[in-house]
């Protein structure tokens, strides 16, 4: 079994609202030196032999990220 | 009988849930999220919605309002407070009640007349019912599936802690058919369908709803008893 | 502010170097449009001006091509007392009593939805329900008319799925009941799919808002969310003359709606609506601020002087013809005399809503706009508004049309015996468009604010909107295309009456009608004539029925290549229902009930 | 400024209907080598100043995940 890992991230320009949220509510919770928080999604692909970093991509492109609103990166953990 | 109903921003049925008090027979006073006083009220209802957007995950967020401290410290007194969806998410939020509220395992918000067989009617929510009773609320939510670790369930059924399931298909996914939680004490219950939505045939599937409040009321009326009885004793 | 390093095109500018080229045929202006706008300022126009007009006088917000179609509705319109806002404003109002009125109004968001189905969907519902808030209305519920391609096709698995979240994602998180709408499947909204979005608000007679920015001296103040590069889409050609490719890519189409700061905004527009704390509003939709500051100043006949940099940014390298175009969503523009704005902007912030002061309105007639004390806008708003192209286009039947209608329904072949029948009645049932819709309507909250009398699957919604008395209004919207593609004038006269015998079959009278028109291209005679025969027909069949349009809107360029879509008129009818206990919904509701057949 | 990356996952136990939807979604785009997906969130908080961690850690604890049935790990990015 190996691991690639595919971060997906609203593209910076976009309106992250979940992520604007959160930053909003920092401020109860006492805390005050964060600028922002960006929110996106963390995807494990656990495959059954070799981890294809390719096939991770295709993935992604496919099925993962919506390419019009989001960028990722995939990479294999260790 | 003074029942408070809270306003977070992104409540949606706060105004449902006062009528709903309204028609119980109950004096309704409005709470508001930043605001900690409570104003005297003898129970809270935390309404449904989407409290901040329901934003990284339902309640999460409204957990930290000022208003919930107050709750929080009121309900380990014995206030009686029942969360209605959204409501219930922050009670598991705010660990007022155990385990956690999860994405719908179909993935999709879903709106339908469901069927709950009531299994504890000792809350202080629930006393008008019959214990077995089967009624009809609606149901609405993205986010309804309860999970918890097994222990944890096998503890709640032990107890008698859980306080309704769903019968027939189950909406949600929830763990064993929950569809509503009380804490040990019994006047802390969280519930996932909306009784609010049905106090009234012209709105709502069914009436079944309005007793969740008029418990409430009796729960109420009961607890000032027993004091006089003991003095009477 | 002055020591912010200014690289962008001023009034003076323009005036130094009056041949500069510029992108107007990239931004959708014909040459004489250009030449238009010259005259009209007396020099070129800056990029910020040029992307103004561009805007303005595009068709979808200068209902060029529209207009002079759309002017039958006020023609032929049957007198009525109860219209206290019609066409031209953001949405129709009626009065229902001598207290209440009710707003209403279907909006298209066809073309986003088929780029990103989920945020396409969603902020149609949000644009459309700021339309009404902006009247002064609470929004009280919302129905959604969709079309969509072959349901078996898979670009169809791919959109109807995001659509249908996302109309529920923005409705349901703003607590807002579903009470109805369509779907349709057919081949030819493959590859251009419907989605329009009505929203139904109520309000007080006497609290109907305006948007004239009225009264020099008042403050401009901006609500709500901060402003980024949403939705700019075609004027992001301005950018491409001075900016290298790389940050041409960060120029998104797509606009993302937050449902919990609209629920906010709400909130905020209408206390401050109650405490009588606003001259005029305004909401901002397709084209952002350049509409709103233009419009408020334009129908008021007033000038603004506006402090660009003054506007909440969410990238701070946002040009002023950027922040001008953006379409950013969630945002309001308020008109507010100067002594109430600490106590406009307090109950902003009392709902966690940002405001801003970012001008005042003038008497000189001019909407002046600074970028760091320098003057990059100066023109007159009614030009922008009320000056814009109007063209009589070509009509021309489609060459088609005799054969399509030559092709009867009699030749086909017809059930010949009771089996044929029975199995020709399931396939019917079972088919995409007959079949039980519940997989859509269950993903629609249509139970919260507890005034929903009828929804789904009911033909029209009800719902109560005074429950001491119990009076409510009924909503039904309906449009067939099939129909209007073999007779555009009979097809949209056909829907009109659909949805009126919807509304009335519930026990409400109908009063009023919106619309949302969809058609391919205006540019091609065929469409075009279909567009005229849809409007001519409707306006006819409100004249016949006695029930004025209050409003509605266009969407053109529906279409796949050359391939137009069917012309898709879809018709709401609202109705008075006098008394919501009394309401009759359609299923049979006991054994032994007679059964009669009304009509031809 | 400064990022610190919270990683937040359901726990193993917890069943992850969006990474099983994803996973059998794969086979239709001739994917067969992958075992399981699980999503996530990945949450990136921007410091004014410092990265600090063990602020990131108490945003954690306190908001960003749910003891309950979350997992989370932080850290700094480069
Ligand atoms: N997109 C939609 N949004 C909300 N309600 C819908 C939608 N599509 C259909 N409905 C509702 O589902 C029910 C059944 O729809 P439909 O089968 O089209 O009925 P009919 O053909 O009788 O109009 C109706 O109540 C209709 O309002």
């Amino acid at each position: 079994m190996a691991r690639v890992v595919v971060d997906v991230m609203l593209k910076p320009e976009i309106l992250d609202p979940q992520g604007q949220a959160v930053a909003n509510a920092l401020p109860r919770l006492g805390v005050n030196d964060v600028a922002s928080v960006r929110i996106g999604r963390r995807v494990e692909i656990e495959f059954a032999g070799e981890a294809d970093l390719d096939r991770a991509k295709e993935i992604a492109d496919k099925l993962l990220a919506n390419p019009v609103i989001e960028d990722y990166a995939v990479r294999v953990e260790a | 009988m003074r029942i408070g109903v809270v306003t977070f921003p992104g409540s949606l049925d706060d105004g449902d849930a006062a009528r709903a008090a309204r028609y119980s027979g109950a004096e309704v006073v409005r709470l508001w999220h930043a605001d900690p006083e409570l104003y005297g009220v003898d129970a809270v209802v935390l309404p449904g919605g989407f409290s901040y957007g329901d934003y990284l995950r339902c309640g999460a967020i409204a957990r930290f309002a000022p208003v919930m401290e107050t709750i929080a410290k009121g309900a380990r007194d014995g206030l009686p407070v029942l969360g209605i969806c959204n409501g219930f998410q922050i009670l598991c939020e705010a660990h007022l009640l155990p385990g956690a509220l999860t994405r719908n395992q179909h993935l999709h918000f879903r709106n339908r007349d469901q069927k709950l067989r009531i299994e504890a009617a000792a809350t202080a929510w629930t006393n008008g019912f019959d214990s077995g009773q089967e009624i009809v609320i609606p149901v609405k939510n993205g986010e309804g599936c309860f999970v918890g670790s097994e222990e944890l369930l096998d503890r709640l059924e032990a107890n008698g802690q859980i306080v309704a399931r769903y019968v027939g298909e189950n909406p949600n996914g929830s763990m064993r058919d929950i569809a509503a939680i009380r804490n040990e004490a019994g006047n802390v219950v969280g519930i996932m369908p909306h009784p609010e939505h049905a106090i009234d045939l012209l709105t709502g599937p069914s009436v079944d709803g309005l007793t969740f409040f008029t418990s409430v009321l009796a729960h109420l009326a009961g607890a000032a008893q027993p004091v006089e009885e003991e003095v009477a004793a | 502010m002055t020591a912010v390093d200014i690289d962008v095109d001023t009034v003076e500018r323009a005036l130094a170097t009056a041949d500069e080229e510029q992108p107007f045929a990239e931004l959708g202006l014909q040459p004489d449009e250009y030449e238009r706008i010259q005259q009209i300022l007396g020099r070129r126009p800056t990029q910020s001006e040029l992307a103004m007009y561009s805007i303005m006088w595009s068709e979808h917000c200068s209902y060029k091509s529209s207009k002079i179609h759309l002017r039958q509705f006020g023609e032929k319109k049957p007198p009525s007392e109860r219209m206290l806002a019609g066409i031209g404003e953001n949405a129709g109002v009626v009065a229902i009593t001598d207290k209440l009125a009710v707003t209403f109004k279907v909006e298209s968001h066809n073309h986003p939805s088929f780029v990103e189905p989920y945020q396409g969907a969603a902020t149609g519902v949000g644009g459309i329900v700021r339309d009404i808030l902006a009247m002064g209305a609470r929004p009280v519920a919302v129905m959604d008319a969709l079309r969509f391609g072959a349901a078996d096709h898979p670009d169809t698995a791919r959109v109807l799925p995001g659509v249908v979240a996302g109309v529920g994602g923005y409705g349901n998180c703003l607590g807002l009941p579903n009470v109805g709408g369509e779907i349709v499947f057919d081949p030819c909204y493959q590859g251009n799919p419907l989605v329009n979005a009505l929203c139904v608000g109520v309000l007080p007679v006497d609290g109907l808002q305006r948007k004239e920015a009225d009264g020099p001296g008042n403050i401009v103040v901006l609500m709500g969310a901060k402003t980024g590069r949403d939705g700019i889409g075609g004027v992001s050609v301005l950018a491409s003359a001075t900016f290298d490719s790389e940050s041409e890519q960060q120029r998104p189409a797509v606009q993302v709606g937050d449902p919990f700061m609209e629920k906010l905004l709400i909130e905020s527009c209408l206390e401050l609506y109650a405490s009588k704390l606003i001259v005029g509003v305004q909401d901002l939709g397709g084209a952002g601020l350049t509409c709103a500051l233009t419009e408020t100043s334009a129908s008021a006949g007033t000038g603004m002087s506006v402090q660009l940099e003054k506007v909440h940014l969410r990238e701070a390298s946002m040009q002023p013809h950027e922040i001008l175009a953006s379409e950013s969503q969630e945002r309001m523009l308020l008109i507010v005399e100067p002594a109430k704005l600490d106590a406009v902007l307090g109950i902003a912030t009392l709902w966690g809503v940002s405001a801003t002061a970012i001008g005042v309105v003038t008497d000189t007639g001019r909407l002046v706009i600074d970028w760091h004390g320098q003057t990059v806008v100066d023109v007159p708003p009614g030009s922008l508004v009320d000056d814009g192209p109007v063209y009589a286009r070509p009509l021309k039947e489609p060459n088609d049309l005799p054969l399509l209608i030559a092709d009867r329904a009699e030749t086909l072949p017809r059930p010949a015996n009771p089996e044929e029948l029975r199995e020709t009645l399931l396939r019917m049932i079972a088919s995409p468009n007959l079949c039980d819709k519940s997989w859509v309507t269950e993903q629609y909250d249509r139970y919260v604010l507890g005034n929903t009398i009828l929804a789904q699957p009911e033909d029209a919604g009800v719902i109560r909107i005074d429950e001491e008395t119990h009076l409510g209004v009924a909503l039904s919207c309906d449009g067939n295309a099939r129909f209007a593609r073999l007779d555009p004038y009979e097809g949209a006269k056909l829907a009109l009456a659909e949805s009126y015998r919807n509304v009335a079959v519930t026990g409400a009278v109908p009063i009023a009608v919106s619309n949302c028109m969809n058609f391919g291209s205006p540019e091609d005679p065929g469409v075009m004539w279909q567009f005229a025969e849809a409007v001519r027909g409707l306006a006819d069949g409100c004249l016949e029925l006695g029930i004025p349009v209050t409003g509605g809107n266009v969407s053109f360029y529906n279409q796949t290549g050359a391939v137009p879509i069917h012309p898709t008129p879809v018709i709401a009818v609202l109705g008075i229902h006098e008394d919501v206990r009394h309401r009759v919904p359609m299923g049979f509701s006991q054994e032994g009930d007679l059964l009669y057949v009304l009509g031809t």
